[in-house]
């Protein structure tokens, strides 16, 4: 037996410290999560913040998608509106011009989206840092301007309302059956993606933030992973964007828009890059603060920019990084 | 061939105005890495500041001046209070503090000047030339002339003043500009400062022909930051030269094409330049240093 | 039988030949060093190793295979590992999820069975953690097991790139100037680190300035001047070479 | 012995909670007999692109909402307007409606101040039924009728018409049209087709598009002059677009006679255009020139009455998006008075039976087929710009 083989076979037990801990903690935030999901119906009294926290679902999970791609692999994209936009116009066009079931339509746009996110990816994902973020920028506003542009498919500015969602012969149409699917997909996505990122895989993929000798010399396809990530976040993206014009039932080529690739990624950086709970964190406010703030009404944009400045400036990393170090720090 | 000469002076006119909103991503870029998102707001700011100087019985020349001094006193307040504080965050953080910013200037233009569409003089009255069958504005001669003549002295002032020199000594390598006793926070204040002048310059000059409002900064600065892009950030000649062919591109788009897909074709010309071109048209070659 | 049989390789950069006409070959099981005065084109030899630079000519092969035009994941999924000068590490992961980076070619990559976090998975990821474990102790690192590596000392940065490259078990690991920045006790360790390593049989190429580390470790030693192989022998022949004194006094009057 | 004190105290208090709670649900029961304020919600497209119309009509409902809570209200209660902006986003503009039924619990909505925020938020009416008063004018809002819809512009088919009656009028039949693609414009130019093929006087010779955004039009405008057959150029928009246009058009010395919408008839337009607006032809709601209106047009005694207010609140003159405001409101208003209640359905049915309103811009008559936006002549007049001034001409 040579030292190596020693090495390797003796600290048995002894250096797993980290694993069950890492494992716990993630599963924690699943048990967490679903607390809060089920303890939050009764703090919701209206229709409207029902309706509100749907959207913060929807978008949580976005959210998470993304900052597998931004926090984690360090991938920027400023185009990611344009996926949300392939799933939810997919699925308009699908179901309400050619009479498919919605729920299929659903996911034969994400299918739609991933495809386009890996036939495009390769080219793109070479780009680095702004040139990244210029090359998706463009590539939402060219998805955009087709959502525009062609009126006889997309309505055009006028936008699309699509057929309500039925489930088991049951239309849905209650804010709170809606509550109650979005939760579930929130708490499989947190769920997911806490596994993915503590995965051989997503080690993998979470090197890709680093230089890309880092990532090869471990024997990682940094082409290849990068364009795998890519794929999942669109893929999620335009799921729950199909899912958002399902539950909306309204569709404009607003939600294409640059702004709104914007406030997705918004919602990662808020939150905390590379953090789960930060996603869903991040989701909450960009969801929240502009209906907080139509209580100021003609300040809500100076008033917006201001939270946004404080809170980069006070918690660089995030919100949800930020304060978790600061708890660390008082305790230890 | 007139009709294209008309598209191709048109297209000068906004690639210009393209080239000097990129010029200010791109110093700004240079000396702290920072894309700052509140350049096209700065703009804004610029031609509203003179049109309530004008307003407010100040003559012409002066609430020009006082507008792109507006604009510097900003991008030097952008530094020193958004900027500084958060010195040790990542780029992307740094990005959101200035999209905070942007809408920081937009909300307080709105709540100043109302959302109202404004206009500025004409520089030189409005009696168009005749040049080879092409109409030409005099306002677009103030445009291309005031590009030039800011293209040329800023890189006179980077290639022999002083103070140009340890700003391009910054953005090369700020330890060892340190080490050779340049104040670096002084000269990101200093480009910050510069960034908002040269947006303020281009909101002034194209006040007079596309009006300013309280969101003009938004589709502005998007393009000015595709054409710092397009250039290669970090490059002057890249910047302008990418708003120049940002701007012929858009309006031989316009004339030729149809103009519901120009800035679609325009992103796509984009596109296919990056993924030929990764670090733009004239970005610096070579690889990740390991 | 050579491990890796470099043949007349040359890199031209515009006019420079930055490695012109190298040719050697590393046995297996030994320390292989590569020196030379700064610019000489070391780190050049490297990147062509790895497949970071495609050579002008010649050939580069690992274990009898062809190395050219493969990518360096490829390269690494040959058998190739590698540390670089500056450490290349991870700074969103632990100091131990950076060593299980290293081995996690050998395990299920699978994207959904990894999002559901399959028995399969688990088991896997349980044995590169304590694999990842052993190499950190093996590279006296068991204090670091989860700290994060910005809280880490420079020589654990640089041990912990070679507890990676270890736990991607290859077959020819290269060292890049694995002492550089090192303090005195720390170069100690990491001499008796690469001793043990060759005598378990891997084989390692060091690229190195300090001469003291490359005469102690090394069972062959290549000298680069301006991109020619200038010398190669035992670290004792090397070191008597007329030509090889000629460079370094050269470079340092 | 020291613990029942304290379980007789815990009695004590919780009586005295309930008798409170008791209380204080009778008086609310009594209060909102009395004086609970009638709840209108309201979402105008305040910022953004559309700002240009909303922000007019924001002004002009909330004005007009105090006016008429100081003369005492409606139906003895008090209007209270929960306002909001939909920043130009049809997103936005449906989430708002949804907050205003579910959450702020109003009895109407008026709303939006463009087409697709109202096609969006009309939805949301149907589904909530719950009476929505749109002041945005594309056909598409009642045409086909949606029983909780309704709208008081005239639709834009029937202002294209205006201008085409103009056109043909002066024998100018071969035009040259140049449109946004944004919203308005887009459905404007469709219409503008439609209405040409239908109405067979006019042909359109040239078709141009221009995009959101875009700061210089020559090159369309180019084309235009280089087809010899064109004889008055129609311009599609609102914002600042048209003042570019404009300004390109006399830039580059065209002659033939251009034409701009309704949508920018305001007095922004000539001040923005500069003299380059000198003569150009504008659609306009007879507010804008209500004191050249004949004394016996019926909407000249409330233009002037309301231009006073306007200016005297706000120091400016009033356009023809101030007026949809306020006629969205008055409409409205006079549906809840006549219906004697808040009764969603109950205000819809009044809304229906809506017969001869007298308001700033027009009279409205509803019908269970005609939800507005239809009326028996346009309200528009032609106008040119003279001396920064609108003035109407033949």
């Amino acid at each position: 037996m040579s030292d190596i083989d020693k090495a390797i076979g003796m600290p048995r037990g002894l250096s797993t410290a980290g694993g069950p801990r890492l494992r716990l903690a993630g599963q924690g935030g699943v048990l967490l999560l679903a607390a809060i999901l089920l303890l939050l119906p009764w703090l919701l009294r209206s229709g409207f913040q029902y309706h509100m926290a749907v959207m913060i679902g929807i978008h949580a999970v976005i959210a998470i998608g993304l900052n597998l791609l931004v926090g984690y692999a360090g991938q920027i994209s400023l185009g990611h509106a344009g996926f949300m936009a392939i799933g939810a116009y997919g699925t308009a066009i699908l179901s309400s011009r050619f009479g498919w079931p919605p729920l299929l339509g659903v996911v034969v746009s994400a299918a739609a989206a991933g495809l386009l996110a890996f036939a495009v990816g390769r080219p793109i994902l070479r780009l680095k840092g702004y040139y990244l973020a210029m090359a998706t920028l463009g590539l939402g506003m060219i998805i955009y301007l087709l959502i525009s542009n062609e009126v006889w498919l997309t309505g055009g500015p006028d936008g699309l309302s699509l057929p309500m969602l039925s489930l088991f012969g049951q239309d849905v149409d209650s804010p709170k059956v809606w509550y109650g699917i979005v939760a579930v997909l929130l708490l499989v996505a947190y769920w997911m993606a806490g596994n993915l990122v503590n995965s051989p895989l997503g080690r993998a993929l979470r090197s890709l933030e680093g230089p890309e000798a880092l990532s090869a010399a471990a024997g990682v396809d940094v082409s290849a992973s990068k364009v795998r990530i890519f794929t999942v976040s669109a893929v999620v993206t335009a799921f729950m964007g199909g899912i958002g014009a399902l539950y909306a039932g309204f569709i404009s080529p607003k939600s294409a828009d640059f702004m709104q690739s914007i406030e997705l990624v918004l919602m990662v950086i808020l939150g905390g890059m590379g953090s789960i709970p930060g996603a869903v964190a991040g989701a909450a406010i960009v969801t929240l603060l502009p209906q907080v703030l139509t209580a100021v009404e003609h300040y809500e944009p100076l008033i917006y920019g201001l939270i946004l400045i404080l809170v980069m400036v006070l918690m660089p990393k995030g919100l949800v990084p930020t304060l978790a170090h600061r708890l660390r720090r008082s305790r230890s | 061939m007139t009709e294209f000469l008309q598209y191709l002076m048109t297209g000068l006119t906004v690639g210009s105005i393209y080239g000097l909103v990129a010029l200010g991503f791109v110093i700004v870029y240079n000396s702290s890495n920072v894309i700052n998102f509140a350049q096209g707001d700065l703009q804004m700011l610029g031609g509203m500041l003179a049109v309530a100087f004008l307003a407010a019985g100040l003559p012409l020349p002066v609430a020009i001046v006082l507008g792109v001094a507006g604009g510097g006193i900003a991008g030097l307040a952008l530094y020193k209070w958004a900027i500084r504080p958060a010195r040790q965050a990542g780029p992307l953080a740094l990005v959101v503090i200035t999209l905070g910013v942007a809408l920081v200037l937009r909300g307080g233009a709105e709540l100043l000047w109302g959302r109202g569409y404004f206009s500025l003089p004409e520089f030189s009255g409005h009696e168009t030339l005749n040049l080879f069958g092409v109409t030409i504005v005099p306002q677009s001669l103030w445009v291309i002339g005031i590009t030039a003549v800011v293209v040329v002295g800023l890189s006179r002032f980077f290639q022999s003043s002083k103070t140009g020199k340890a700003i391009i000594a910054t953005s090369l390598d700020p330890d060892a500009a340190t080490l050779m006793g340049i104040d670096t926070g002084r000269m990101k204040l200093l480009c910050f400062g510069l960034g908002g002048v040269l947006a303020a310059v281009a909101g002034v000059v194209i006040a007079p022909i596309a009006f300013t409002y309280s969101t003009v900064g938004l589709m502005l600065g998007l393009k000015g930051f595709v054409a710092a892009v397009l250039g290669g950030l970090g490059n002057f000649r890249g910047a302008l030269a990418g708003g120049l062919v940002l701007g012929i591109t858009e309006t031989m788009m316009s004339g030729y094409g149809r103009s519901d897909y120009k800035d679609a074709v325009a992103f796509l010309l984009i596109l296919v330049i990056l993924i030929f071109m990764p670090r733009g048209l004239f970005g610096a070659a070579g690889g990740e240093r390991v | 039988m050579s491990d890796m049989q470099i043949s007349g390789l040359s890199k031209v950069f515009g006019g420079l030949r930055a490695t012109d006409d190298v040719s050697f070959h590393i046995a297996p099981g030994t320390v292989h060093s590569i020196i030379g005065p700064n610019g000489a084109g070391k780190t050049t030899l490297l990147n062509l190793m790895t497949g970071i630079y495609e050579p002008t000519a010649g050939e580069v092969t690992l274990g009898g295979q062809s190395l050219l035009g493969k990518p360096f994941h490829a390269r690494v999924a040959m058998g190739l590992g590698r540390t670089f000068q500056t450490p290349q590490i991870c700074h969103g992961m632990s100091a131990i999820e950076n060593v299980m980076l290293g081995s996690h070619l050998g395990l299920d990559g699978r994207l959904l069975p990894s999002m559901l976090r399959l028995p399969g998975i688990v088991r896997g990821d349980e044995a590169c953690r304590e694999a990842a474990a052993g190499w950190m102790r093996y590279v006296g690192l068991e204090r670091y097991l989860d700290a994060e590596p910005g809280a880490m000392p420079y020589g654990a940065l640089k041990r912990l790139e070679i507890a990676r490259a270890l736990a991607g078990k290859p077959r020819l690991i290269l060292l890049d100037e694995p002492a550089a920045g090192l303090g005195a006790t720390e170069k100690a360790e990491l001499s008796r680190l690469i001793c043990r390593l060759r005598d378990e049989g891997v084989t390692a190429v060091l690229v190195e300035h300090d001469m003291k580390l490359v005469m102690s470790v090394s069972q062959h030693v290549v000298v680069l001047n301006y991109g020619k192989k200038l010398a190669e022998g035992t670290p004792d022949e090397v070191s008597r070479n007329p030509d090889v004194i000629a460079a370094y006094l050269g470079r340092t009057h | 012995m020291t613990r029942q004190p304290k379980i007789r105290k815990a009695g004590v208090v919780r009586r005295v909670l309930s008798a409170v709670a008791g209380l204080s649900l009778v008086i609310g029961a009594v209060a909102a007999q009395a004086a609970d304020p009638i709840k209108i919600g309201a979402i105008t497209t305040s910022t953004g692109p559309g700002s240009y119309l909303g922000e007019a009509e924001e002004k002009a409902l909330k004005l007009m909402v105090a006016q008429i809570n100081k003369k005492g209200g409606v139906l003895g209660r008090e209007i209270q307007l929960v306002h909001y902006d939909d920043g130009t986003n049809a997103e936005r503009a449906r989430a708002l409606m949804q907050r205003l039924v579910t959450e702020d619990e109003v009895s109407v909505v008026i709303g939006s101040s463009t087409t697709p925020n109202t096609l969006s938020m009309a939805d949301v009416a149907t589904r909530y039924k719950i009476p929505l008063v749109s002041m945005a004018g594309a056909k598409a809002i009642t045409d086909p009728v949606r029983p909780w819809v309704f709208a008081v512009p005239e639709n834009d088919v029937m202002a294209l018409g205006v201008m085409f009656d103009h056109l043909t009028k002066h024998k100018l039949t071969r035009v040259a049209l140049l449109s946004s693609t944004s919203g308005f414009g887009r459905a404007a130019r469709e219409g503008a087709l439609e209405l040409s093929k239908k109405r067979g006087d006019i042909s359109i010779v040239v078709d141009e598009t221009y995009a959101a955004g875009d700061t210089d039009m020559s090159a369309q405008l180019t084309r235009i002059r280089g087809n010899g057959q064109v004889q008055a150029i129609i311009n599609l928009d609102f914002g600042n677009q048209p003042a570019i246009v404009t300004r390109n058009y006399a830039a580059l010395g065209i002659k033939v006679p251009l034409y701009q919408s309704h949508a920018i008839a305001a007095p922004k337009y000539p001040e923005l255009a500069g003299p380059s607006s000198e003569g150009v032809r504008v659609a306009v709601q007879p507010l804008l020139v209500v004191e050249q209106l004949p004394d016996s047009q019926p909407e000249k005694a409330k233009g002037l009455e309301f231009r006073k207010l306007i200016q005297e609140r706000y120091n400016e003159l009033p356009h023809g998006f101030h007026g949809y405001g306020y006629d969205a409101l008055l409409v409205t208003v006079d549906a809840i008075s006549r219906a004697g209640s808040t009764d969603k359905e109950a205000v819809r049915k009044a809304l229906e039976q809506t017969r001869g309103v007298a308001g700033v811009t027009s009279q409205y008559t509803f019908s269970a087929t005609n939800h507005g936006g239809v009326m028996p002549v346009s309200k528009l007049r032609m106008a040119e710009i003279r001396n920064k001034g609108f003035v109407l001409i033949d």
